[in-house]
């Protein structure tokens, strides 16, 4: 086990195409999506019932070392500043399917 | 003259239409889960848009044809134009811009219920009025966010990516299914045809019908963000449609269209668009607010055209042509 | 008579359903993903409520009519009463009261697989039986809730919020979908139908046939769960739905109701509901256990009821008409 | 970055309704809302392939301030008492849209 | 000649699936949401299996379709076999034996496009090649899982279970929603399939376009990862499955199959399975690269075959038959 | 309250019923599952857009006992080893139905 960061993000599902290319610009090794989030925030309501992505969330699961989960909320500041969401940092341990631990 | 908007008012579609706003005021837990209602709309414009191109197949390309499609291309960017100056009045640039982008746009739900209510009075339309609908949907995005862009000031404005940006307005899904499925009608023709018919046609206003009763549970659960907003959005959302709409049967006059494509033709001026334009909204000016821009074109304007807006122009047609 | 039970056994509806049983107990991994059981169910609720309310603008209201829907909703209020107190002798209160709640109410889905059942028999039915299944979907939830509501002591019961209760009782969205499908036909009409008819009649016994399949998935998963809940479910899922059966029989008797419309009312009185009630008790009374009244309504009386009852009242009824 | 609780309740989604009320009364800025979540606990397995809500879950995640967090999970006490369920809480930093950090 | 292959190719199914690969390759967000693409694969099974029944209720059983059987199966267990032994020399154990089980087994909507093919010619096959593809899709399974269990050292082999995956390949999804629905078809016959036939045959060529044109977005998407995979997953790809398609050929040829019978059986020896053989490796031989065997199948060898291989084995066909 | 581990498993949807049966074997009294879920990581993009289940990920919440999380990491070791996918270990506060704080 070693120890990582979780870094979630929750934002507008139209946002996911430019944070992806964000993560892959990063070399972030895995990152994990969460589809057809709903929720409440400053830009109100989001009901995830629209026929288009406007109106769902997603989240993203990012577990990665302390210096890329800098750079990844660095990134994220100035998207989120712009289309809304959420970028939390927590600690956890990491089982890698690697890892011999 | 009652008899005709009576008529459209206890049909089936706008019947389930209401039915869902319903559902929403008696606080139903009636709920068409994500993604079906996506399922109905691509389903709705494949259906439409293979029609179409099977109908384009029949005409022969005329004058005519061309100059409705010119005609309506123009439309699609001076409508945003002027609709922007009125919104300027009382909204910030951003959010005037947004919604003069929808407005500028079209509602392909509108126009497919249009098509049914032709259907149901004996008309029809030409399959061009399909190829209309595709190109008029694109023109207001790339006003509304050159409207922003201009008047912006650095920073915010140059974050614009033009290349996505054009992308998303020309290739997004809707526009990409309604003129590829028009042209794969265009080249399998009738006999093509034939085998999907059941498909594409049969059920068709069966599942509009099904589509409609979700449009109602998602329009009237937008209406209470509106309330917010004050009156301007009910004013605008109400009376301005009509008057693009007016202006694109001013249009059809000069160009002494056929009942059909006239309607058509007032139905896409008419209407404001809130699946393709919010989504490059809320990517190109996400400083414009989707709780105003959303509901205004969902559940002001889009209801107020299926039940009075198709009508009325149909009305107005039958005056002219005096039929 | 053999022919009877064995061409039901034999047919569509009935062998999909078994098919999706059969999955499970081979273990294979055959399931349909939500949300599309939940669009085939709306879709069946919507056809059979249209159609009903277009065959109801056809009949002219008469006493008959008037005494059977009092007489459905009669029934919903009493059979879940003493279903109560036979359920009483071996559950504790909460599941007593929420398994009487879910065989006082009706299944809509039995309900369509006898409309197929009648259909292929050549009979048919009223469009005012489909009113009636609406009409009795709600009484029990009430039923069982004010039970528990008098028998409770203060505290929990206390927590129960009437106004939510009603309206989940009354605007629960199969309740809503089915009368308001019901109204629109009856308004629409004749006229209105035949646009339909491709979606809602044509394709829908293949619709049935695919959401039998996945109702047998849904149902054979439910067994296991039973299993450690004794023999008393399955007496009581088996033996108490003829019975109540029987007692609609009597009053369609009573009434000289036709064939087609004395079965419906024997499958309405002898179903149990496993989607309107149990959201309801799960809200109601949470202390009742879901593990009891949802797979004995899903998984002993719905499959009895489609292999077994429908051609059983079917049975009987021919007998006193001498069919 | 701000040290924010993250509350995450899980619990059958007929009573999220009921929840959202709860934390709107509370004046919640936001949270998340994960529908269709399956799982196992004392009210047995929630297979999510019901025709009705009862049987599926639903994940909610509110990233807020510690007396706030203190104040949802005294009112969730009883809705998981009554509905079953779980809540958690645990620490994370926050990188809001709005933070100039 | 050209006509045939022209005329496959501007067929609306196939048209639809290039219109899907044509989105990814202007970055149209156009996308089909899951779980719709399982709904529509699940009804395509549903109606084929299902059609392929009733078919089957009206043949009489003789010796050729036995034997068409038995071939099937054998060419079933044979086909993986030689391909592994091709692979091998560029692939290792797991990856060969993995893309050799693909190759070996078969693509159910390669077979229905191959369906609306022939009814475009006014072609028709017998029932039992639906039976034969069922039996097809699960030898190769167990084939390419033995391949590795005798070549693999201990330890990472003995980890199979062999209890799980015979039922894997014997039930899973497809196979036993393709068998369920023939034996209904088969024991309801000619007059359960009229109540079905809107359902299960109307809407089925409509289905099959709006499924193919997702197939067409899915299998665009696994291009870009095959690059890094060099040459040979094209070669490969696109030299064997005619090959195989060949002998299937051949082997109908020495049966005497009728046209369309023939093409089915070269449509099913020549298509590669993208849905069963991947889930079964994925569990059995999860050392291989689904990042190989996956697109192999998918967006090489499914687009060749309903683009140029059904044209090109029903002219072979045509040449001997001298139709 | 009481202190928990929270147990993240994120893997190919195909695992599911396998983990499953290690974690009813180990009698884990409770768990949630979110399908669904898209990612990259090792074995590529899993876009999520498969028809089999091959390429779709689900998302494990286990909330247990500290002796707990160390049975289930063991487990999970060999399975994320040969089929890929992550687990993570945090720390939470658990607030469950049953306990009276
Ligand atoms: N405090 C919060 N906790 C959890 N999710 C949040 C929170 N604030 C915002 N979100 C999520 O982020 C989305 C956009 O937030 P906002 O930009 O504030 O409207 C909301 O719809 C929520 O899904
Ligand atoms: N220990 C746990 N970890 C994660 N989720 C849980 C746990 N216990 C319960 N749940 C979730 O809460 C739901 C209801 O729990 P219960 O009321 O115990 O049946 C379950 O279906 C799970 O989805
Ligand atoms: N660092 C990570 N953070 C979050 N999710 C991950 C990470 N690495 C892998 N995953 C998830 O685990 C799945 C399988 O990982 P892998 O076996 O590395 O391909 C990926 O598709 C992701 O959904
Ligand atoms: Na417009
Ligand atoms: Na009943
Ligand atoms: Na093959």
């Amino acid at each position: 086990m070693q120890n990582v960061k979780r870094v979630e993000i929750i934002t507008n599902s139209v946002e996911l195409h430019e944070i992806e290319q964000v993560l892959n610009a990063m070399e972030i090794s895995g990152y994990s999506i969460i589809p057809g989030v709903k929720g409440m925030g400053d830009r109100g309501r989001i009901e995830g019932d629209e026929l288009t992505g406007v109106c769902t969330n997603v989240y993203i699961l990012i577990a990665c070392s302390e210096t890329e989960a800098e750079k990844i909320t660095a990134a994220m500041h100035p998207v989120l500043k712009r289309f809304g969401g959420i970028c939390l940092v927590s600690e956890a341990e990491y089982l890698t399917h690697g890892s011999d631990s | 003259m009652l008899d005709l908007f009576l008529g459209n008012f206890l049909s089936a579609p706008v019947l389930f239409f209401i039915l869902g706003m319903l559902a929403i005021a008696v606080r139903s837990d009636l709920e068409i889960p994500a993604p079906i209602p996506k399922l109905l709309s691509l389903y709705l414009l494949f259906s439409i848009g293979f029609h179409g191109g099977v109908k384009l197949s029949q005409e022969d390309m005329n004058l005519q044809i061309v100059l409705t499609l010119v005609a309506a291309v123009v439309l699609a960017f001076i409508v945003p134009v002027y609709c922007f100056f009125i919104l300027r009045l009382k909204l910030s640039l951003a959010n005037a811009a947004a919604v003069a982008a929808a407005y500028g746009s079209i509602s392909a739900v509108t126009f497919v219920t249009a098509d049914a209510f032709l259907a149901s009075t004996g008309q029809s339309y030409g399959g061009h009025m399909v190829a209309a609908m595709a190109l008029m949907e694109s023109p207001a995005i790339i006003v509304g966010v050159l409207i922003v862009r201009l008047n912006a000031s650095k920073g915010e404005g140059s974050r614009i990516h033009w290349g996505e940006l054009m992308r998303e307005a020309c290739f997004n899904s809707s526009v990409y299914i309604l003129l590829g499925s028009l042209l794969i009608g265009l080249i399998t023709g009738k006999d093509g045809y034939e085998d999907l018919k059941p498909f594409s046609d049969g059920i068709f206003k069966g599942v509009l019908c099904f589509f409609l009763l979700d449009m109602g549970l998602v329009s009237a659960r937008r209406i209470s963000g509106l309330l917010e907003q004050g009156w301007m959005p009910w004013i605008f959302g109400i009376l301005v449609p009509p008057v693009n709409g007016m202006i694109g049967l001013a249009v059809a006059w000069l160009l002494a269209l056929s009942h059909g494509d006239a309607l058509m033709l007032a139905v896409l001026t008419g209407s404001a668009s809130y699946i393709a334009v919010p989504a490059a909204m809320r990517l190109a000016i996400p400083e414009a607010n989707p709780g105003l821009y959303l509901p205004m074109a969902l559940a002001i304007t889009f209801p107020f055209n299926i039940i009075v807006g198709i009508p009325f122009y149909d009305l107005v047609i039958g005056k002219w042509t005096g039929g």
